[in-house]
């Protein structure tokens, strides 16, 4: 149950669910749209004994938050396109080192500077695929104020749980929307977020060693369990090591730690809307979509099914992993899959991977700086429906 | 004829104007001031000196500041006086 | 939820506040908004717009306030459109509706009658300045636009206006949103 | 060409806001091209993001508006190929000194002809008021609100320190010793850097207690000091004051000129053989 | 015909393609393995006339190649991994403001430093989403000595004659691999990559006014034709724009103009293996492969055929655009297809998404800073055709 | 804890390559430990990648291995969350200075208190000799066979325009003098840089005539200066030489310092409205 | 191709060449393919090791000739493997087949005699120091190789070495390579 | 007893030692000698003055000098003398 409910933006419910997660640290950079976050922050941090830096830039950014975090404090930052790809190789360290933290880009339309101020979604396989080399990827996409807050506990959550950087990628429609929150008791979330610790005798302690659930226990610096922490390749006590079956097992432990507990983690939600009673019976039209495209597309999925046509929409929480299954289900089980998204068409590839040839998917794609409309939406299916 | 007080002829492009009040604060001359509604207006265009010091300080490239040709002058007299 | 005003089910409205930067229509957005969904018991949302980057320029607040869900947090045929400047009236003019009002100021915008539906001018700026600050005619505004139309009760804005600013300048403020609700109240009972 | 002739005229009225001091800065540079005679053809502008970096937006000469804080490293490859252009990196004191702050200090030891133009306003305006590494300590800011807790740079004694062959600072009070200091920035050789610093009312002055267009440019007419007087001022009467004027810079061959050597000797010697690097 | 042969390293053939195609500039900051493209440079580029900056990062490194190519020199960069991802936001830039560059990724094995010298290919979808925002992407990725320099060159071709940033996306095996390779006659380079330059008077010229087949052509700094590049939403004059229909046409149109021409660019290399006369028939294997992975595969589909299973191997020569037709017609030609990588799969996904379910995929992937050798890959196979 | 109590032994021996001063330093570095008590848990070192960026594997401390430039970012968060700690980045002349540069600058300015200690080789050891910001105007690398065109950082002088508390430089060859310099330099509350001239034989010896360990040593000998003495050097004397010693630094209170009155005063007061950034 | 001396078609062979960093393994490796593949009219691949990033430890040269194209160009299985120290030696003993040639220096490989095929153990260094430069081990070495298997006309070898040294030293490293070559063809005449 | 010569045992890890011959150079008493193949020797240990400068410039942490025992002095003074 709430404990209390608040109008407002979802960048300011993403600060609420950052805090209510248990983080203690941010360091940024500013850029529109996501400052927001970093003006929060500066205040209601230091007021709770935590800490608030404004770095030199988003490298700087990605470094402080995770020595704040191998030092013991739940630490995340906020981003727009243009510091997500400077963040990209210290996001990879977080990986490779196996600090947990949390980092949230709430997307501008780009490339480059592009529009900075106007909405866009372009920057959703970069999310899985903008550092180099082999690595695991955990990508929330919030639909709503509330969501905004709900998913970055569940950031937060996991990145502690599994010792891995997650990403909030929210978009600026949702950044900057402003709703009813519903949030819960302080108290309760402080537990919520927490990474596994070593027991033990300190000296046994390796940094690396991982448990049942394939992720090491991490101590903090300053506490007798000494850390080795490590972004070249290393051996379990976090020395380095070039043995081929040693980087071998690391490398694939680093994504089946994520992938393992996917079954855990918020993924979809479903939504069916049917024509009003006694029309012809047809095919059904699914949506995937994900973020403020999701709110346009259920909008749609509304007036679709007024129209006569049953209509699905799955919306997408969670990005990456990308949730195979889920959507492989929903679009055998429709006629055809339309995609809506604010970019050239970029989740819609996933879309075609899964489905596999075996229904029509279509692509619904604006990248302009404008917000995509139910109206769109709706054109298009009406167009491919036709056809 | 004596030599005559230079006379000068100080433009306010309006479109381009932001009514920022800095000609109005620093003008020495004070040919400037604040209309009802804080606009900034060329109140005594007659007094100017031509130091150009409002040109190279208006944020807004909005003010041009020349010395009349003999004709203008005389308008300007005529205007002001 | 418990302890709200219950709040007689009604349509859903799509309002957009407009005028230029400073003018503090995203905080009345965000009151508007907050006094529908926090003491109005209804649902909204409340956004800003996408537009050019601008300093003092065209700015505008989306608010959409509904007894049902909303899906779609946008506006995408707004039922009144408030407009504070000329820019922003012009602006506006071709995407207006024969169903939608206009509420706009009497004294910034000059060349109003241009939409084709029904169009209200008042002296918000005026009233604003007259009830001691011209920085209150967002509020001046928020009230007319429920005195005209009827959107939201006004003690859900009232309530809201006091929550937000807890200050000794509270006062003013819910002023002025009793003086624009006047002059809405008024339009409303004589008709426009 | 007179200053005006450089101007976008269709691109007016700028976009800063009302009072801004970027507008004064943007019309001292295109009375310092004048006076120096420049073309349109040999001149480039290169900018960073800020609000001080869309003066691009306003001037008739080649440009290229990059991306933030990578100004310098733009203007670098510019000159490097084509020493005979004129070569200005306008940046804003983030832009050019925080997340560009690396740029700044090599281009000052590689001693790239570039001239660096620094609206330094004390804070990010394009984004609404931050703190920035030229924020003083104490200041307030929209990520400031107790007090900012860092120090600012003087960033001409950082670039001076870097290696810059000269380094000035104006107000945009100062408008016309401004111009006189960036014909002579732009004149030299090797690297050039002219912080000057700016009004912006909307946030630094409002976040400040200086919220009038006017009382900015009385601050700076106030805390501004001619760099030989500053230097007698006792350590009190230095509080809250800076000089302004030329304050250092080293004298060294500009990048280009040793550039040049290289290029000869390349020319007259053979090929050799390449040592591979053992590692990362 | 060649002019010259010569026993040189992939990596020293690259910098001869740059030669060849015409660089005048390079900018780069060390990285292993490709430091010897760097140490080259500074010596040939200086001796004839062209100019070898040690840039302080990988941003500034991109940074000044973008100031060089706008002051008219063909120039380029070349970097690994860490590079890579540093320069993927000045790479946006350059594909925004449509300024030709070419950036060579010798990859190594990630993530993060993970092992430096060792090779690794999971940079390979980085390379085609790991700046934000939509923009176009163009991968060329070598085999062998020979084909770095001859990529090189196409590399600087299409980078030249389309405006934009090309990538050559090389592996520490094929860099550091010596071979034989023949040069052409110099003379003949240096007209081969050509940006299109305006005509006409210069005060009717507008930087981003695109000529019939999408391109603007571009003036030097310091020509007549006053050049106004931005990275920032522009209209064809370069000014800054948030006209949604100018957004939208601008981003179709830096993607449409690499797109149209793809027809004329390298893509595939066909090989087929087939069993010794008198085997029975057999539904054959096909490799799909591209770097140094492609001669491990071809020698695992040469054993193939020896043991009776025709063998086919599509290399890829150019990874992005994805040849989709060439992959989808080999595809389906087959009975089944192995993709062998050494990453944890990513090209594997693109062919699954063309290949669509219709036959089945597999992958060989191998992460673990080894060599994938012909023998794992054979096994692989082995494996799955029993299956 | 003696020195050797800090060293990792199932390490050794050295990565490094014979007569590499990288040793040297290392092994300051784990006596200055000692003599100041440290334990081994409050102790974090933070390296990034380079030859020296390598010492994190023989010390058995809190240690971070991170990115390539990063440390002192990545320090400045350690030291932030937890001021109690000692923290320590050790990294080359390029991984400070050259791509870190701007870290440096940034936590010069913010006086974070985090000991910097850099093995100053002039050159990149562990790409394959390469120059860097810090190699010398004319020297030899595997990138500038003609000669350097670029002139190297005077570092101390650079970190210490920049705002650091304490700036230092010893040399390989004089270790006694930099165990206390570290000493001094970590029991500094705010930011300090310790600057070692070192060895590196195989590539920066070799490219300039000095590829004998025990030659370079001499040649650091001859070169360095006690700071008091070199300041009274005529301009000429001055010439290829260099002060060793403590070097400056300003006395301004650490960012830990400060950023605790932040804390008390956001505890004190209230929350407030959030003003949105109109752009970029 | 044309002008090239004709080289009568043999086997593929795959050699390393192994020691410690420093000892020019690379360089050898380069003059052996450049050899074969310049002046042998042969297809030739050399590549370096992706071992250990050390400094002064194990280091290797991977080479690759043949007559006919050479798809996969690292070695999979060594006909010959050259070791220049013990640590080279002991590190490859366990991969080498019945059918490779193991060539080692014998001054530095004390331990020898582990590998289930045919050893030579040969005075590489010392010929070297003896020619004047310890610095030429790795051509006495490539001269050795040449000598014991005939895998390419030590012309080719020669040409190869003359090319990359065309300076005053290129005779006493031609030097190395004959003295090294006759070593070798000594071992062939008498079996090893 | 006369207060003797102070008597030091200077232990050089043959494991970590580079051979770099930075001790042979430097050691004010020329304690370390270069062997056949430039391999460092402890060569005349009796000399040593216990100043660990070589302790301090051994860059591989290869030698210790600690004053030694009397018995480990009495049988350094017989295998010296
Ligand atoms: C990589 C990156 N980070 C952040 C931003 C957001 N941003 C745009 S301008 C700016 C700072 C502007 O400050 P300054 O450079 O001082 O210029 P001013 O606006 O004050 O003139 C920031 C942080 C960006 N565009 N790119
Ligand atoms: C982003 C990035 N760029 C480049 C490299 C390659 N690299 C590794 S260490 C190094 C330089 C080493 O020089 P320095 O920091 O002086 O340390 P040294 O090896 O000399 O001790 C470079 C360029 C890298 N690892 N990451
Ligand atoms: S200074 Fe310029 S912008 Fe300001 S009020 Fe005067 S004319 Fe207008
Ligand atoms: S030129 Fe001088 S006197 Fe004339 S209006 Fe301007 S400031 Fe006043
Ligand atoms: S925000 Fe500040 S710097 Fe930016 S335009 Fe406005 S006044 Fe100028
Ligand atoms: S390359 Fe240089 S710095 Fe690196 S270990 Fe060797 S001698 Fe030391
Ligand atoms: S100084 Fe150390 S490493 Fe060098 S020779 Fe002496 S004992 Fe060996
Ligand atoms: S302690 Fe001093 S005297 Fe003794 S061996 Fe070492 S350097 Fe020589
Ligand atoms: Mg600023
Ligand atoms: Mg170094």
């Amino acid at each position: 149950m709430a404990a209390r409910t608040a109008f407002m933006q979802g960048n300011e419910a993403i600060l609420e669910g950052a805090l209510h997660a248990g983080a203690r640290f941010f360091a940024g950079y500013p850029i529109t749209p996501s400052s927001e976050i970093a003006e929060l922050a500066s205040t209601r941090l230091p007021a709770r004994g935590g800490v608030y830096l404004q770095m030199e830039d988003e490298m700087a950014s990605m470094g402080a938050v995770i020595g704040a975090s191998a030092a013991g404090a739940p630490a995340f930052t906020a981003t727009s396109g243009p510091g997500f790809s400077l963040m990209q190789e210290n996001l990879g360290l977080a990986a490779m080192a196996e600090v947990p933290c949390v980092v949230v880009n709430v997307q501008r339309s780009g490339p480059s500077t592009g529009l900075a101020t106007r909405p866009g979604q372009a920057d959703v396989m970069q999310a899985r695929w903008g550092t180099h080399g082999d690595h695991p990827s955990l990508v929330f996409a919030p639909a709503s104020a509330q969501e905004c807050f709900d998913l970055t506990v569940e950031a937060f959550i996991w990145a502690e749980r599994l010792r891995t950087p997650v990403i909030g990628r929210a978009d600026v429609v949702v950044g900057h929307l402003r709703e009813l929150v519903a949030l819960p008791d302080p108290e309760d979330g402080r537990a919520l977020a927490s990474r596994p610790r070593p027991q033990g005798p300190p000296d046994d302690y390796c940094t690396y060693r991982p448990g049942p659930d394939g992720v090491p226990p991490l101590a903090d610096f300053g506490s007798p369990y000494i850390v080795h922490l490590n972004g070249s390749m290393h051996d379990e006590r976090g020395y380095p090591s070039a043995d081929p079956a040693q980087a071998g097992r690391l490398i694939q432990r680093l994504v089946a730690k994520v992938q393992a507990r996917v079954g855990e983690m918020v993924a979809v939600r479903h939504f069916r809307h049917d024509p009003p009673e006694g029309a012809p019976p047809r095919p059904a039209v699914l949506y995937v979509a994900y973020g403020s495209t999701a709110r346009a597309a259920r909008e749609a999925a509304l007036m679709l099914a007024e129209k006569g046509v049953p209509a699905r929409l799955l919306q997408l929480k969670r990005l990456w992993p990308f949730p195979d299954s889920e959507v492989e289900a929903a679009a055998l089980e429709a006629g055809l899959t339309v995609v809506p998204e604010m970019n050239l068409g970029q989740v819609v590839l996933e879309v075609e991977r899964v489905v596999g040839k075996r229904r029509p998917v279509w692509s619904c794609a604006k990248s302009n700086g404008e917000p995509i409309t139910p109206d769109e939406i709706l054109a298009r299916t009406l167009e491919v429906v036709g056809a | 004829m004596a030599k005559a007080k230079k006379r000068f002829r100080v433009t306010l492009n309006r479109a381009w104007c932001k009514d920022c009040g800095i000609c109005v604060a620093f003008c020495p001359a004070k040919v400037f001031e604040a209309g009802e509604r804080g606009e900034a207006l060329v109140a005594r265009e007659e007094d100017c000196t031509g130091c150009q010091s409002c040109v190279l300080r208006c944020p807004d490239l909005a003010l041009e500041v020349e010395e009349a040709t003999p004709s203008q002058a005389a308008e300007a007299v005529t205007h002001g006086g | 939820m418990e302890g709200r005003p219950a709040v007689a089910k009604g349509r859903k409205w799509q309002v957009i506040l407009s005028g230029a930067g400073g003018q503090g229509l995203i905080l009345a957005g965000t009151v508007l908004g907050e006094a529908a969904a926090v003491y109005g018991g209804l649902n909204a949302t409340c956004s800003q717009s996408y537009g050019v980057a601008s300093r003092g320029g065209f700015t505008k607040a989306e608010v959409v306030i509904s007894p049902e869900e909303i899906p779609y947090p946008l506006v995408r045929r707004p039922d009144v459109i408030v407009a504070l400047t000329q820019e922003a009236y012009d602006r506006q003019v071709s995407q207006v509706g024969a169903d939608c009002l206009v509420l706009y100021d009497s004294e910034a915008v000059a060349r109003a009658g241009r939409t084709p539906g029904r169009e209200v001018g008042l002296p918000l700026q005026e009233t604003a300045r007259k009830g001691g600050s011209a920085g209150n005619t967002n509020l001046v505004a928020l009230g007319a636009l429920l005195g005209v139309t009827g959107l939201l009760p006004v003690e859900c804005l009232n309530s809201a206006v006091s929550a937000r600013f807890p200050g000794p300048d509270g006062e003013s403020r819910l002023r002025a949103v009793s003086d624009g609700w006047g002059l809405g109240v008024e339009v409303a009972a004589g008709g426009g | 060409m007179k200053a005006r002739d450089y101007l976008i005229e269709e691109a007016m009225p700028l976009f800063w806001c009302r009072g801004c001091g970027n507008g004064i800065i943007l019309h001292a540079l295109l009375r310092a091209l004048a006076r120096l005679g420049k073309s349109r053809e040999e001149t480039v502008v290169v900018t960073g993001i800020g609000c001080f970096g869309k003066a691009d937006d306003y001037i008739r000469t080649h440009s290229i508006h990059g991306t933030h804080g990578r100004a310098l490293a733009i203007a670098t490859g510019v000159k490097a190929v084509n020493p005979g252009l004129t070569v200005l990196a306008l940046m804003g004191d983030g832009d050019c000194a925080t997340i560009g702050g690396n740029h700044l200090i090599h281009a000052a030891r590689r001693n790239i002809g570039v001239t660096a133009v620094v609206a330094n306003n004390l804070n990010y305006g394009m984004t609404g008021g931050q703190f920035s590494a030229t924020t003083p300590q104490g200041a307030r800011s929209s990520t400031s609100s107790f007090g900012n807790p860092e120090s600012g740079f003087d960033l001409c004694r950082l670039a001076g320190a870097a290696g810059a062959a000269l380094v000035a600072r104006a107000t945009v009070y100062h408008a016309a010793l401004l111009e006189s200091l960036l014909v002579e920035a732009i004149s030299c050789p090797g690297f050039s850097l002219v912080e000057v610093m700016s009004s912006c009312p909307v946030y630094y002055g409002r976040y400040n207690g200086i919220p009038d267009p006017a009382a900015m440019m009385r601050w700076w007419q106030e805390s501004a000091v001619p760099a030989s007087r500053y230097a007698e001022l006792a350590p009190e009467e230095k509080q809250g004051r800076f000089p302004i004027g030329r304050l250092g810079g080293s004298d060294r061959p500009a990048f280009s000129e040793r550039y040049a050597r290289v290029q000869e000797a390349a020319q007259a010697g053979a090929g050799r053989w390449i040592q591979a690097g053992t590692d990362r």
